[in-house]
């Protein structure tokens, strides 16, 4: 209190470094300030809301904005730009074989129970793989099968065919037609099988040119 | 005996070499001590007299020893140093040497000493800046960046056929462990003991189920007796068989279960 | 990489939209923000760099300003207004005489190996003063030296500039001073076994043959 007497001797700071002064006070601040409270922090004879309208218009329309909290201010991200906080990033991954074949067996054998998807695949079929197709909407549930336990029934999507270029799941290669082109004898070496797919479409391709019997690959 | 020797000693005596002692566990190390000392010298470090120094620093070791003060090693050494500077610098040089003369050793220590001054200075220099956190502040409500990942899947109609293909084909893939000599499979093993269990109504060693052939090779009969044994608890599994180990090591009995 | 062209599609925003977001994103961190960082959360196509140096511009002489950290960059209330936030002024341990000549000698001389503070200090340096410059993140460790022993070197950090107010180590006030002096170079000992910590003997001989001001060890 005696500094502030003391001070009181001085003249009041010129507006314009008053508003410096409030600028600083509310960036510096982790709580929003009251007026009473800059004021004891500023040079006697400081008028914090003049200094403090004054700022909140040279803000106006920028990136941050002042705004009151209660009786108190405080400087915040206009909220418009509040997409800047966070950052996305966007990856691109290729389906895991089990969605793959899991997917493949829905499109070939719709509608299908999961327990008939595991029967085809012979390993059982995790949540996280249904999730997954039905997070993609390339698969949905259908009607459920009058079987005992009436379990759901997988279809694919509208989604699904048009992702992949189909008119309706009828136009999928059937059997004779993946033989045709090599893909039923594509007999992969162990250990080859999760490779990446262009490694595969090679063997494919090799496969279309010779006889699949004498062609094992490695 | 120290008391005594105060003793002897006038106040004023007493008072220097109380100061000694508080100055020496003060000072962080001889180069510190010879640059404090060096400042009484009033010149510029550069044109500092090494000779006055090494002079000064002897006969303040000489006088701290009578003191018994326990110097630190890094004291001596350097006194020592500054001995052998000294008579350098007090003795012509000899051409016949080509050891470092006097004037260049003691220009290299007129260089750490300057060196050292140098650097307190810009500390000080430093630490009297407009500091973060005392004079500058930076901005005390944050906003935490939120990382948001997106995966984007993606197969192709290829994809889909390669997978389907491959689990309409898989009955066709023989098993790479087929094609190792000694391994036994399990489904080897499930077949041959599902024809031999409806003979056996006692409790027998698993081990007599192993097929023939298949016991002195030590890998072959690793695997065979791994895929017994796994067949023989998918048999108890199945409700054909009992097995039973009377204690941890004995030998491993089944028999087929009595309906 | 697909999304980018993707992207890229759109035009970037408006500069002064730019301004707007560089502006949100500085008041919302505590620590300098790179432009790659800015780049990253702005939509495709902006310009992080023009937009900071004109809101740098516009905030030059208020009471926050923009400072340049290294590569990097953010707000902090202008020096003269400090006696308006005693009151967030954390106290900092108070360092030892041996940790700021430390650090100083770190600042100067980086990179710079423990043997040549100790050195250069005339003493040896407790593991204490190193670990509390670590500690306030001023000093971190940087490359070994490609010498025997392959010793460590320590040099300052971003922190250590921004906490100084230094947009980069060759801001360091006096450094071209010293450095004209050749009070920056590593300058052996004639003569072996001269004082501790010159192990050097060859590179003593060579001095004895050339000027020393040219003789920097690195």
């Amino acid at each position: 209190m005696a500094d502030m007497q003391e001070e009181s001797l001085f003249e009041a700071p010129p507006i314009a470094e008053q508003e410096r002064m409030v600028e600083a006070i509310l960036f510096a601040s982790a709580d929003p300030v009251s007026l009473r409270e800059m004021a004891g922090r500023m040079p006697h004879g400081s008028e914090p809301l003049i200094a403090m309208q004054n700022i909140q218009k040279r803000y106006s329309g920028r990136g941050v904005e002042i705004v009151q909290v209660d009786q108190a201010w405080a400087i915040r991200t206009a909220a418009d730009l509040g997409f800047l906080m966070q950052r996305e990033t966007v990856e691109t991954r290729k389906l895991s074989r089990a969605a793959i074949e899991t997917l493949a067996i829905v499109a070939y054998h719709q509608p299908v129970t999961r327990a008939e998807i595991e029967e085809i695949r012979g390993v059982a079929v995790s949540r996280g793989t249904i999730d997954q197709l039905l997070e993609l909407e390339w698969i949905k549930i259908g009607r459920r099968r009058q079987t005992p336990g009436r379990p759901v029934t997988f279809v694919v999507t509208e989604h699904f065919l048009d992702h992949f270029g189909l008119e309706s799941a009828r136009d999928l290669p059937g059997l004779q037609e993946l033989r045709a082109a090599g893909l039923l004898e594509n007999r992969p070496a162990p250990g080859t099988e999760a490779l990446p797919n262009n490694k595969n479409s090679e063997v494919i391709q090799e496969n279309l040119f010779s006889d699949p019997e004498d062609e094992p690959i490695d | 005996m120290q008391e005594e020797l105060f003793e002897t000693q006038s106040i004023a005596e007493r008072v220097a070499s109380e100061t000694l002692i508080v100055d020496v566990d003060g000072f962080e190390g001889p180069l510190d001590l010879l640059l404090t000392m060096s400042r009484t010298q009033k010149v510029d470090l550069r044109k500092i007299s090494v000779l006055d120094l090494a002079v000064q620093y002897l006969s303040f070791i000489a006088n701290a020893k009578n003191l018994r003060i326990e110097l630190a090693a890094d004291y001596l050494v350097m006194a020592a140093w500054l001995a052998f500077l000294k008579s350098r610098l007090l003795l012509p040089p000899d051409p016949s040497q080509s050891e470092p003369s006097g004037d260049e050793l003691a220009a290299h220590l007129a260089f750490q000493l300057e060196r050292l001054q140098a650097m307190r200075d810009s500390a000080a220099i430093l630490m009297a800046r407009d500091r973060l956190g005392r004079d500058r502040f930076g901005r005390a409500i944050t906003e935490d960046v939120m990382r948001r990942k997106t995966v984007n899947y993606t197969a192709n109609l290829l994809d889909l056929m390669q997978g389907y293909a491959r689990i309409r084909t898989k009955d066709d893939f023989r098993p790479f462990i087929m094609d190792r000599e000694s391994v036994f499979t399990m489904e080897q093993a499930l077949e041959r003991m599902r024809g031999l269990i409806g003979y056996s109504g006692h409790w027998t060693d698993i081990v007599s189920y192993l097929p023939d052939g298949w016991s002195d090779d030590p890998k072959k009969y690793r695997s065979a007796t791994a895929s017994t044994f796994a067949a023989a608890l998918e048999l108890a599994k199945e409700g054909k068989i009992e097995i039973r180990q009377e204690d941890i090591f004995l030998p491993i009995q089944i028999r087929k279960r009595a309906d």
